[in-house]
C-alpha cells in the first residue's frame, strides 16, 4: 500500500508542473495587466489616475519583465511556500489569504455537514420506502434543491431574513458587532448569519448526494446477503444500517478526500451575493483584475489539494472496502 | 422421542402465496399442503418456478412485496412442546426475531454474494450467536470457531478473521452452513444449497449436511430441482408443478412407483448407468409461464395420459391417497397404476 | 410635468410637496443652478482665523482630553497651529463623539481631503486652505505659496515648506519612484526662502498650477521627517530592501509607495517584522488610519488637527470612522436601504433613487438629491482617427456627427432613466462655469429623426440592399461597435435606448461591454471605433488643465475620438498624425489659455473652444446635470440638504466634512 | 422468489391469464420499444417530457407566441407589474373572453416612485391569433401574426416589463430559444467528445489511455471558474451575441467532457472482456463495427441518461457565466442575461417579477432531471425492479 502511495505522489509533480503551466498562461491569456485592471479601483479611491502613476507601479512590481521570467519568479516562490505579493491589494498573498480561510473553513464544513446530516437519512428512507408518497415528495424536494440557481436562492434567502428574522444584509456580523469585541451576543450574532450561506450551499449538495445515496442503497437492497441477515434475525433497522448502508456509503467516504479543496474554494456566487469575506470572492477578484501572484498561487494551491484530494479518496476506499487492493 | 411431541415438526396447510405485479396478481403457490417429519430430511422438489422457493421463503416470513402470504396456516411445533402459529407472527414482533436463526434457520443457493463482503466471517457467525444466546463476545468467538471447524474449515482461528472474498465458493457454503447451525435451530431449510456449486463440492456439501442432520437431530427441509441430491438426501419428498403439489411420498416408494405422470416424466429423464447411449427422454413442451396456467389439471397440456375433456376441464384435482404416506394429484393415477401393471 | 399620452394609459401627475428640513422640496426639474443661500456664507471666502473672530480659548474632544490628563498628548492650544482656521458648520455646534460607518467607495467623502488650498462650494473658485495666501509672479513661471504658522502632522511632527521641498526632490525627480515626470514639472525648481514659504519656479507659466493645488494638492506635500527613514538617498538600498523583504513588500520601491501613503492604505511594520506596533503615515486630513482587516478599515481622529468650530472645539467631531469594504455593489445597496452606513454616494444608481425613498422609514435615513458635476452622464465619442479609412471619413463628415445627435431622444432618456429630473443638454461645461454659455449646451439636442435621415442621404449613406441598414458611400457594409466600460453613471440602460434610436435611422451599432483593462489597452492604441465615459472635468476647476472632450491633448482610457491627434501634440509632432486645421486650432487656443495669466483672455479662449465643440461636435451628449442620490442617516447632522457631486470637487471637500456630526437617537 | 425474472406484458388479464398475442408482442420488443414501455410507466417523468416538449415548442415558435418584439418599448409603462388576466369584471358579470385592465401611471413625487393602478373601469378583450407586431420568423419570412395580442390599441404584458418597457412575456420565451438550445447543443459537444475520448482510451489503452486520464486529471483539478474566464476572454471582442453563444456553448462543453469520457472509458474496458465482443472478434467483425454496432448499444442507454442529466448542467452553467458577466450579454436575450440584471436587492424588493426567468430554469432544470431519472430507471429494462 505505501508502495502505491509513494508512486502516486511521484506521479503528482508532473501534473502540478503542467498545471502551473496551464494557469499561468490562463490568467495571462487576455490582455492587459494587473495596474490597468487597477485603474477602475484608483478612480474610485479618489486617486488621479494617470500615464506616470501607471509606469511607477509596473516598474515596482516588476510586471515589465519578460513573461518566462515572472513565470519563473512566481513558481520558485511557490515551490518554498513564499505565495509573493499582490500587486492589486498590495498585500503578501499569504496574508491575504489566510485571513479569509478560517471563515470559508467554517462556512464550507456546516454545509457539508448539513448537507451529510440530512441527505444520508434522507436518502436510505426514501430508499426504504420505495415509490411510497414520502419517496416522490423527497425526491422532488431534492430536484428543486439542485434545479435553483444558487446566486437566486441566497438572494431570496438574504431577504428573507431580514425581512423576517431582522437578519442584516449582507456581511457576517450586524454593524453594531462589526468591530466588537468577541461576545456571546457577537457569536449569536454571527450563528444568525451563517444559517443563510450554510442553508444555500447545503441545500445543493444535499439534493445531489439524496438521489446518489438512494441509488446505492436500492442496488444493495436486492443483494442476497440481505436476505441471509433476515433469516438470522437481525432487526431490521439494524440491519439495514450495518449492511446495506455500509456498503451504499462506501462511494461516499471516497467523495471526502474531494472535499478537500472545496473546503477552501468556497463557493465564489454565494460569497459575492452574500457579501462573505471568504477566499471566493477574493480568487474571482484576482482573477477579474489578472492579478497573477494572487490568483496564480491561489488556484495552484487549490488544484494541489485536488490532486491529493483524489489520492485520500481512493486510499479512504480501498480502507473502508477490503475487496479494493492497491498493489 | 415421547408421545407428547407430535409427530411433525412443520405443518404447512393450503399455503396461498401471490405476487403483485402491473400485469396482474400471479398465484405462484397456489394451496399447498405438506408437513415435515421431526428429525427426517423433507424434500421440495421442481422445475424453475414452480413456487418451491415462494414456499421456502414464506415458512420464515422472508417474503418481501411484491410478494404476500395471502391464505393458509404454518404450524411449527417446537421440542419443548406447544405450537407457535408462523403465518400469525406480527412483522416486527420479537417472535419471529427469536424464530430466525434461532428455532428455525436457512441456507440460501448463492454462496458467492450470501455473506457480506466487507465483514468478516467471524463478525457474521458471532452476530447469529449473540442474537441468540446469552453469551459473551469471547465465547460466541469459540462458538463460532467450534462450528467452523465442524462444518469442515481447516485453521478455523484464522479463518474467522478473513473475509468472504478470500474463500472458495464451496468454502462460503460451509461458512453459510456454520452460521445456520450455530444457534443449533429446529429446523433448517436449505433452499438449492449445492445448485451453484461444481461437483465435487456439491457432494462435499451434500455429505456436510447429511452428517450435520443427523448429529444434531436438525429436521431440514431441502429445496432442490436435483432428483439426484433428493434420492441420496431425503427421506420424505414432495414434487411441486405450478405452484400445487402434485405427489408427495417417501422417497423409496417415489423412486420406485411413481404415481404421478409428471413425476414418472422427471425420473424418466434421469440419465442411469443402465441407459445405453440413447437420447435422453424429455417431458414434451415447456413450464408455461405463473400468468398462463391450463384450466383443469396444470399438467393436462404435456401429459402422455391426459385425456380431453377430463384432465383439462374443471378444477385441478385434489391429492388422492393411493398408498401408505403416498399421495397424488391426478384424476388417472389409478387406472395409469393399472395400465402400468399390466 | 406630465408625460406624453400614451394609448391606452392616462397619466396623473400627483404633486405631493414633502417638507424636510423646513426647505420646500424643489419643484421637479432639472435645476440648473443651485442657489448659493444652500451653504454657510463664510464658506464662499478665505476661511476667517480664530485671532479675526475673536476666539481664545479652546475646547477639545473628551476622548483626547483622557489622553491629555493621561499625559500622553500635550494640550489642545500647544496642539493646534498658532491662529487655527474657523470653519462655520452648515447646521448647528456639533457635539463630539459616535462612529460613522461608510463604504469604500466613499471613504475620500467623509474622511476628508486636506490640500493646500480648497474649492468653494459652486465649484467656481479657489480658496486658501493650509496656506492662507498664494500669489503668482514673474508672468506666471513663479508660484509662491505662503503657509499657516504652526500646523503639525498627526503624529506632531511641525508642518514646513521643507515637506513640500522634499516632495519636488525627493521624489518628483527620483527616476526609480516617479519614472516618468509630468510635463510642466520638467527642470521646474523648487525652493523654501522659509520654514513657512515655498517658491515654484517653471519654464513656462503654469496657470492652472493653483486649481491643481486645490483640486489635489495632497499629493504636493508629503511628511519629511517621516519619508526620509524609507527613502534611498537618506538610508543605503541594502537595508531598505531588508526592511522590505521583513514587512512583506516586494521592493523596496513598494515600500516607500506605501510609507508614502500610496495606493496602500495601510503600512504597518507588524505584518511579520520585529518593530514595536502598527506605523502608520502622519496625515494632515481630520481622521487617522489606526487598523485594517479584509473587510473594515478604522480610523480614528487626528488628535493635531488644525481647524476649530466657530465655539472653538477642535474639529472633527466624529471619533472614528468604519470604512467597509463590500465585495459587490448590489450588496452595498442592499445595506445602504437597510440602515448599515452613515453616509453613502458613489456606489447608488439613479434609477434606483425609488427603492431608497421608499426604504427612509424602515432605514432610518433620508435621500438627500445633489447634483452631479459631470457636464454629459454619457458622452459619445466616435473616433474620428479610426484605422478604418471608411469610417474616420464619416466620422470626420460634421453632417454624419450632427445626424448621431439630432436622433437620439434626450426628452425620453431623461424620463426612463432620470425621472425627468436631468437636463439634456450638449457636452459642455456646467452653468456654474465662467465660460458657459447657453447656446453651447442647446446645440444639436433636439430630437429630429427625420432631419438626421435627411442628412445621411445627403452623404450618400443610404439603404441600398433593403435590409434596412444603411450602407457606406462606397457600398460596403456600415457597421459600428461601440466598447464601453461600465463605471459611475447609468451608462448600459441609456446605450440600449441609443442603439434603438441609431437603428431607426438605418444605423447599424452594435453594443460591446469591456472591462477595465480591455477599455485601457484598445482607447490608447486606437483600435476602437467608438466609446463613451462621464464627462467629468467640465468646472471650472478641471476644465482649463484637462479640457480630454474639447481639445485633443489626452490619451487614456477616458477618450478614444482623437487618438492620433493627441499623440500628435504629446510627442510634439514626432508621432501620431497631424490633425486638420479646426483641431490644431483648438490646440493653440488651449495652450494660450493654460500660459496666460489674464483672466478676460482666458475665459475668451475658453468660449472659443466651446463654441467649436458646440459647433463641430467633437463628442456628442446626451442628458446631463444630473441627479445623484446620497443616502445620509438620520443620526448623521450638519451635512448640506444639495451640494454638487463629482470629480472635480472630490464629491465633498467644498462642504467640510469635517463639520459633520453625530446625534445617536437610540444605540443601533 | 430470486429465479423468477417476472415478465414484462402489455394487458393485464383479471385472474393472472393473459392474452397470448401480448406476450408475443412483448418477446419481439426491440431495446428502445422495452424503454418506452417501461419509461412510461415513471408517471413523473412522463409528465415532465411533456412539459419539456411544450416548453421547446413554445421557443422554438417563439416569434408567433409572444405579442411583442424582445425590444419593443413601451415607454409609458417602465418598470409596470404583470397585468393580470380575469374573467369576472369588477360588476361582477363573467366573460367568456378574458381581459385585462389598462394600468394609471402616478410618480409620487416624493419617491419618484411609478405606481401603476389598474383602471377597471375599462377593461381590454384579449384576442388570439391576432395581427400585431411584424417579426422574421426563425429570420426566414416576415410575419404579423401571434398567437394572442389586443386589438384596439391596448398593451398586454402578461409577465410585466423590465427597466425600459420592454415586454418580460416576450424576452422570456425569446430568451428561452437560446437557453433551451444551449444545453442542447452544449451537450452534444459534450456527447461526442465524451464518447470519442472515453471510447478510443478505453477501448486502445495503453499510452492513449494514459494520456486521455492524465488530461481528464488535469481538466479537473484546475477550479471551473479560471478555465471559464479565461477561456471567455480569449473570446475576441467584436465578436457579435450569436457568435458569443457559440463560444459559450464551446466553453461549457469543452469543460464538461471529462466526466462523460471517464464513465464510458470504464464502460469500454469493462465490456472489452464481454463474451460477446470476443464472439464479434472472432467472427472478424472490423474494429469500428465492433466497437459502434456491438459496444456502444450496450451502454448507450446510461450514456442518454447521463446527457439528459448533464443538460440542466449545461442551462444552470449558463445563468452563472452571466452572473460573473462573462457569459453572454445584451442585447442577446437569454434567461441568464435576463437574470443577471435581477438578481440585486432593489429587483427583490421593488420589481420581483424580473425574476420570473429564474422560475423557468427550475421548471426546466427540474424537468431535465426527473426525465433524466425515469430513463435511467427504463435504461436497464433488465433490472428486476418493479
Amino acid at each position: 500500500m505505501t508502495r502505491y502511495i509513494v508512486n502516486r505522489l511521484l506521479g503528482m509533480i508532473p501534473t502540478l508542473f503542467v498545471i502551473s503551466l496551464i494557469t499561468f498562461i490562463l490568467i495571462q491569456l487576455p490582455p492587459g495587466d494587473a495596474v490597468t485592471a487597477m485603474m477602475k479601483d484608483l478612480q474610485q479611491q479618489g486617486q488621479r489616475v494617470t500615464e506616470e502613476r501607471m509606469t511607477a507601479l509596473r516598474a515596482m512590481y516588476h510586471l515589465d519583465d519578460p513573461m518566462p521570467v515572472q513565470y519563473l519568479r512566481w513558481i520558485g516562490g511557490y515551490l518554498h511556500g513564499d505565495l509573493g505579493y499582490s500587486v492589486y491589494a498590495q498585500q503578501p498573498v499569504n496574508k491575504l489569504i489566510w485571513e479569509r480561510v478560517w471563515l470559508t473553513v467554517v462556512i464550507s464544513l456546516a454545509s457539508i455537514l448539513l448537507t451529510w446530516v440530512l441527505a444520508i437519512p434522507i436518502g436510505i428512507y426514501s430508499a426504504v420506502k420505495q415509490y411510497s408518497l414520502a419517496d416522490y415528495a423527497l425526491t422532488v424536494l431534492a430536484l428543486l434543491g439542485m434545479a435553483v440557481p444558487s446566486f437566486l436562492l441566497s438572494l431570496v434567502l438574504m431577504y428573507v431574513g431580514f425581512k423576517f428574522f431582522g437578519v442584516s444584509i449582507g456581511g457576517l456580523f450586524s454593524p453594531a458587532f462589526t468591530d466588537a469585541a468577541w461576545s456571546l451576543a457577537k457569536v449569536n450574532d454571527l450563528v444568525k448569519h451563517l444559517w443563510i450561506p450554510t442553508i444555500v450551499l447545503g441545500v445543493g449538495g444535499t439534493a445531489g448526494m439524496i438521489r446518489v445515496m438512494r441509488a446505492n442503497l436500492l442496488d444493495e437492497l436486492k443483494k442476497p446477503y440481505v436476505v441471509t441477515a433476515r433469516a438470522k434475525g437481525v432487526r431490521p433497522l439494524k440491519l439495514i444500517l450495518k449492511y446495506p448502508v455500509r456498503l451504499a456509503i462506501n462511494p461516499f467516504i471516497s467523495t471526502i478526500g474531494w472535499m478537500l479543496p472545496a473546503i477552501l474554494s468556497g463557493s465564489v456566487i454565494v460569497s459575492v451575493v452574500l457579501d462573505l469575506p471568504t477566499t471566493g470572492p477574493l480568487l474571482l477578484d484576482a482573477l477579474m483584475n489578472q492579478d497573477m501572484q494572487l490568483a496564480g498561487s491561489f488556484i495552484m494551491i487549490l488544484s494541489t489539494l485536488t490532486v491529493i484530494g483524489t489520492l485520500v479518496s481512493d486510499v479512504l476506499l480501498a480502507w473502508c472496502d477490503p475487496r479494493i487492493k492497491y498493489e | 422421542m415421547d408421545s407428547s411431541v407430535k409427530e411433525n415438526v412443520l405443518d404447512v396447510m393450503d399455503l396461498h402465496v401471490c405476487f403483485h405485479t402491473d400485469e396482474g396478481d400471479i398465484r405462484a403457490v397456489d394451496g399447498v399442503t405438506f408437513s415435515m417429519q421431526r428429525g427426517r430430511v423433507t424434500a421440495l422438489v421442481g422445475e424453475s418456478g414452480c413456487g418451491k422457493s415462494a414456499t421456502s421463503y414464506s415458512i420464515l416470513r422472508l417474503l418481501q412485496s411484491p410478494g404476500e402470504i395471502t391464505g393458509g396456516r404454518i404450524l411449527f411445533h417446537p421440542q419443548g412442546g406447544g405450537e407457535i402459529d408462523i403465518t400469525a407472527l406480527g412483522d416486527n414482533s420479537e417472535g419471529l426475531f427469536r424464530l430466525r436463526g434461532g428455532r428455525i434457520s436457512m441456507i440460501f443457493q448463492e454462496p458467492m454474494t450470501a455473506l457480506s463482503p466487507v465483514h468478516t466471517i467471524g463478525n457474521q457467525v458471532c452476530e447469529a450467536i449473540l442474537l441468540h444466546q446469552k453469551v459473551s463476545k469471547a465465547e460466541a468467538r469459540e462458538k463460532a470457531i467450534e462450528m467452523l471447524r465442524k462444518v469442515g474449515i481447516s485453521s478455523a482461528e484464522t479463518r474467522i478473521d478473513q473475509f468472504p472474498f478470500e474463500m472458495s465458493g464451496g468454502m462460503r457454503q460451509r461458512v453459510v452452513i456454520a452460521m445456520a447451525l450455530v444457534c443449533n435451530p429446529e429446523i433448517l431449510i436449505a433452499d438449492e444449497p449445492t445448485t451453484a456449486v461444481d461437483v465435487t463440492i456439491q457432494a462435499q456439501i451434500m455429505g456436510l449436511i447429511r452428517t450435520l442432520q443427523r448429529d444434531m437431530g436438525t429436521s431440514t427441509l431441502l429445496i432442490t430441482h436435483d432428483l439426484g441430491v433428493v434420492a441420496q438426501l431425503a427421506d420424505h419428498v414432495a414434487v411441486m408443478y405450478l405452484g400445487r403439489i402434485v405427489e408427495r411420498a417417501d422417497v423409496r416408494s417415489l423412486m420406485k412407483t411413481p404415481r404421478h405422470p409428471y413425476t414418472m416424466g422427471l425420473l424418466n429423464s434421469l440419465p442411469s448407468l443402465a441407459m445405453n447411449k440413447k437420447r435422453l427422454p424429455s417431458i414434451g413442451g415447456s413450464v408455461p409461464g405463473m400468468m398462463e396456467i391450463p384450466p383443469g389439471c396444470p399438467f393436462n397440456p404435456r401429459c402422455r395420459y391426459a385425456q380431453p375433456g377430463r384432465c383439462d376441464v374443471g378444477h385441478p384435482p385434489g391429492p388422492e391417497t393411493i398408498g401408505e404416506g403416498h399421495e397424488v394429484a391426478c384424476l388417472r393415477a389409478r387406472e395409469i397404476m393399472a395400465e402400468k401393471i399390466t | 410635468m406630465s408625460l406624453k399620452q400614451a394609448p391606452g394609459i392616462s397619466v396623473r401627475v400627483s404633486m405631493m410637496a414633502g417638507l424636510v428640513y423646513g426647505l420646500v422640496l424643489p419643484v421637479m426639474g432639472g435645476e440648473e443652478m443651485i442657489p448659493a443661500a444652500t451653504w454657510p456664507a463664510s464658506w464662499f471666502h478665505a476661511p476667517k482665523t480664530a485671532s479675526e473672530s475673536g476666539l481664545k480659548e479652546y475646547h477639545e474632544a473628551p476622548v483626547l482630553a483622557e489622553r491629555v490628563k493621561a499625559g500622553t498628548l500635550p494640550p489642545v492650544k500647544l496642539r493646534l497651529p498658532d491662529d487655527p482656521v474657523v470653519i462655520e458648520p452648515a447646521g448647528r455646534i456639533g457635539r463630539y463623539g459616535g462612529t460613522a460607518r461608510v463604504f469604500s467607495q466613499d471613504s475620500g467623502c467623509l474622511l476628508g481631503l486636506e490640500p493646500p488650498l480648497t474649492i468653494n462650494p459652486l465649484v467656481s473658485d479657489v480658496l486658501p486652505n493650509l496656506a492662507r495666501k498664494w500669489e503668482y509672479s514673474d508672468g506666471g513661471k513663479v508660484f509662491t505659496l505662503y503657509l499657516r504658522k504652526g500646523m503639525k502632522w498627526s503624529d506632531g511632527h511641525p508642518l514646513t515648506s521643507e515637506d513640500f521641498v522634499f516632495w519636488y526632490e525627493r521624489v518628483c525627480c527620483n527616476s526609480d519612484i516617479t519614472p516618468m515626470m509630468e510635463r510642466p514639472w520638467k527642470n521646474a525648481r523648487v525652493t523654501a526662502p522659509d520654514d513657512f514659504t515655498v517658491r515654484y519656479e517653471f519654464a513656462l507659466p503654469y496657470p492652472s498650477l493653483v486649481r491643481e493645488m486645490a483640486h489635489h494638492g495632497e499629493e504636493f506635500c508629503v511628511p519629511a521627517h517621516f519619508l526620509r527613514t524609507y527613502h534611498p538617498d537618506f538610508v543605503p538600498k541594502a537595508d531598505l530592501e531588508a526592511m522590505a523583504r521583513r514587512d512583506g513588500f516586494m521592493s523596496w520601491m513598494s515600500y516607500f509607495d506605501a510609507a508614502r501613503g500610496g495606493y496602500t492604505k495601510y503600512f504597518t511594520g507588524d505584518l511579520n517584522g520585529a518593530s514595536t506596533g502598527p506605523v502608520v503615515t502622519p496625515v494632515l486630513k481630520p481622521y487617522v488610519l489606526s487598523r485594517q482587516s479584509p473587510t473594515l478599515l478604522v480610523y480614528e481622529r487626528n488628535p493635531y488637527y488644525s481647524k476649530v468650530d466657530p465655539a472653538g472645539n477642535q474639529l472633527p467631531y466624529i471619533d472614528r470612522v468604519y470604512v467597509m469594504v463590500a465585495s459587490s455593489v448590489d450588496v452595498i445597496v442592499a445595506k445602504a436601504c437597510t440602515g448599515q452606513a452613515s453616509l453613502v454616494g458613489n456606489p447608488l444608481k439613479t434609477t434606483d433613487i425609488p427603492l431608497f425613498k421608499t426604504g427612509e422609514k424602515a432605514g432610518k435615513y433620508k435621500t438627500y438629491i445633489w447634483n452631479r458635476l459631470h457636464g454629459v452622464d454619457v458622452v459619445i465619442q466616435p473616433n474620428l482617427t479610426s484605422p478604418d479609412k471608411g469610417l474616420r471619413a464619416l466620422f470626420q463628415d460634421l453632417r454624419f456627427r450632427k445626424a448621431l445627435s439630432l436622433s437620439i431622444n434626450r426628452q425620453e432618456i431623461n424620463t426612463i432613466v432620470y425621472f425627468g429630473r436631468a437636463v439634456p443638454r450638449q457636452t459642455t461645461v456646467i452653468p456654474t462655469s465662467k465660460f458657459y454659455e447657453k447656446s453651447f449646451a442647446d446645440a444639436y439636442i433636439e430630437y429630429k429623426p427625420d432631419a438626421a435621415r435627411r442628412l445621411l442621404d445627403e452623404m450618400g449613406v443610404v439603404d441600398r440592399n433593403g435590409d434596412g441598414i444603411r450602407e457606406r458611400p462606397d457600398g460596403g457594409r456600415l457597421h459600428i461597435t461601440l466598447e464601453w466600460f461600465d463605471l459611475e453613471t447609468p451608462k448600459g440602460i441609456t446605450m440600449e435606448l441609443v442603439i434603438e434610436y441609431w437603428r431607426k435611422i438605418g444605423l447599424d451599432v452594435t453594443l460591446r461591454q469591456v472591462n477595465s483593462d480591455l477599455q485601457g489597452s484598445r482607447a490608447k492604441a486606437n483600435m476602437m471605433d467608438m466609446t463613451l465615459w462621464h464627462a467629468d472635468r467640465c468646472s471650472d476647476i478641471l476644465f482649463p488643465s484637462e479640457p480630454f472632450w474639447f481639445v485633443p491633448m489626452h490619451r487614456n482610457w477616458e477618450e478614444c475620438h482623437w487618438g492620433e491627434w493627441s499623440l500628435w501634440y504629446q510627442s510634439g509632432g514626432q508621432q501620431g498624425e497631424k490633425p486638420i486645421e479646426a483641431a490644431r486650432q483648438l490646440i493653440d487656443w488651449w495652450v494660450e489659455m493654460s500660459t496666460t495669466l489674464d483672466e478676460a483672455r482666458q475665459i475668451e479662449l475658453g468660449k472659443k473652444i466651446l463654441r467649436s465643440q458646440a459647433e463641430n461636435l467633437w463628442t456628442i451628449g446626451t442628458v446631463g446635470l444630473a441627479p445623484q442620490p446620497l443616502i445620509v442617516s438620520d443620526e448623521l447632522r450638519n451635512v448640506p440638504l444639495r451640494g454638487y457631486w463629482g470629480w472635480d470637487n472630490r464629491s465633498t471637500m467644498p462642504y467640510h466634512p469635517e463639520t459633520w456630526y453625530l446625534e445617536p437617537e437610540e444605540p443601533r | 422468489m430470486n429465479e423468477e425474472n417476472i415478465p414484462l406484458t402489455t394487458a393485464p388479464v383479471p385472474g393472472g391469464r393473459v392474452r397470448p398475442e401480448a406476450v408475443e408482442k412483448l418477446a419481439s420488443a426491440s431495446q428502445w420499444r422495452l424503454m418506452w414501455l417501461r419509461f412510461k410507466r415513471h408517471r413523473l417523468a412522463v409528465v415532465a417530457a411533456l412539459v419539456l416538449i411544450f416548453l421547446y415548442l413554445v421557443s422554438a415558435f417563439s416569434e408567433f407566441v409572444s405579442p411583442y418584439d424582445t425590444d419593443d418599448r413601451n415607454a409609458a409603462c417602465i418598470l409596470c407589474p404583470p397585468q393580470r388576466v380575469h374573467f369576472v369584471d369588477a360588476q361582477g358579470r363573467f366573460h367568456l373572453r378574458p381581459f385585462v385592465y389598462a394600468f394609471d401611471l402616478t410618480i409620487d413625487s416624493n419617491t419618484w416612485q411609478r405606481v401603476y393602478v389598474p383602471r377597471t373601469t375599462d377593461p381590454y378583450p384579449i384576442h388570439f391569433f391576432v395581427r400585431g407586431v411584424t417579426c422574421r420568423m426563425w429570420n426566414l419570412f416576415e410575419t404579423d401574426l401571434h398567437l394572442f395580442g389586443m386589438k384596439d390599441g391596448g398593451t398586454i404584458h402578461l409577465f410585466g416589463t423590465d427597466e425600459l418597457g420592454r415586454d418580460l412575456f416576450s424576452r422570456v420565451v425569446y430568451g428561452g430559444r437560446i437557453s433551451l438550445t444551449i444545453g442542447l447543443i452544449g451537450v452534444f459537444l459534450t456527447f461526442i467528445l465524451g464518447i470519442f475520448l472515453g471510447g478510443i482510451a478505453g477501448y486502445l489503452g495503453g499510452v492513449v489511455d494514459s494520456l486521455v486520464q492524465r488530461s481528464i486529471d488535469i481538466l479537473q483539478c484546475i477550479p471551473q471558474l479560471p478555465l471559464w474566464m479565461a477561456v471567455s476572454a480569449a473570446l475576441p471582442a467584436d465578436w457579435s451575441g450569436i457568435k458569443v453563444y457559440f463560444g459559450i456553448t464551446m466553453i461549457l462543453s469543452f469543460l464538461g467532457w471529462t466526466g462523460l469520457a471517464r464513465v464510458v472509458r470504464g464502460k469500454f474496458l469493462s465490456l472489452r472482456e464481454e463474451d460477446f465482443v470476443v464472439a464479434a472478434r472472432l467472427c472478424g467483425a472490423s474494429q469500428s463495427r465492433i466497437i459502434f454496432r456491438h459496444m456502444l448499444p450496450s451502454f448507450m442507454s446510461h450514456v442518454i441518461t447521463s446527457a439528459t442529466m448533464a443538460i440542466p448542467g449545461m442551462i444552470l452553467g449558463e445563468t452563472a457565466l452571466s452572473f460573473l458577466g462573462i457569459g453572454l450579454r445584451p442585447p442577446v436575450v437569454s434567461w441568464g442575461v435576463l437574470l443577471q440584471k435581477a438578481q440585486n436587492y432593489q429587483v427583490v424588493v421593488m420589481s420581483p417579477w424580473l425574476l420570473l426567468p429564474g422560475l423557468f430554469v427550475v421548471i426546466v432544470v427540474m424537468a431535465f432531471n426527473l426525465v433524466g431519472d425515469g430513463l435511467r430507471d427504463a435504461a436497464d429494462p433488465y433490472s428486476t425492479r418493479r
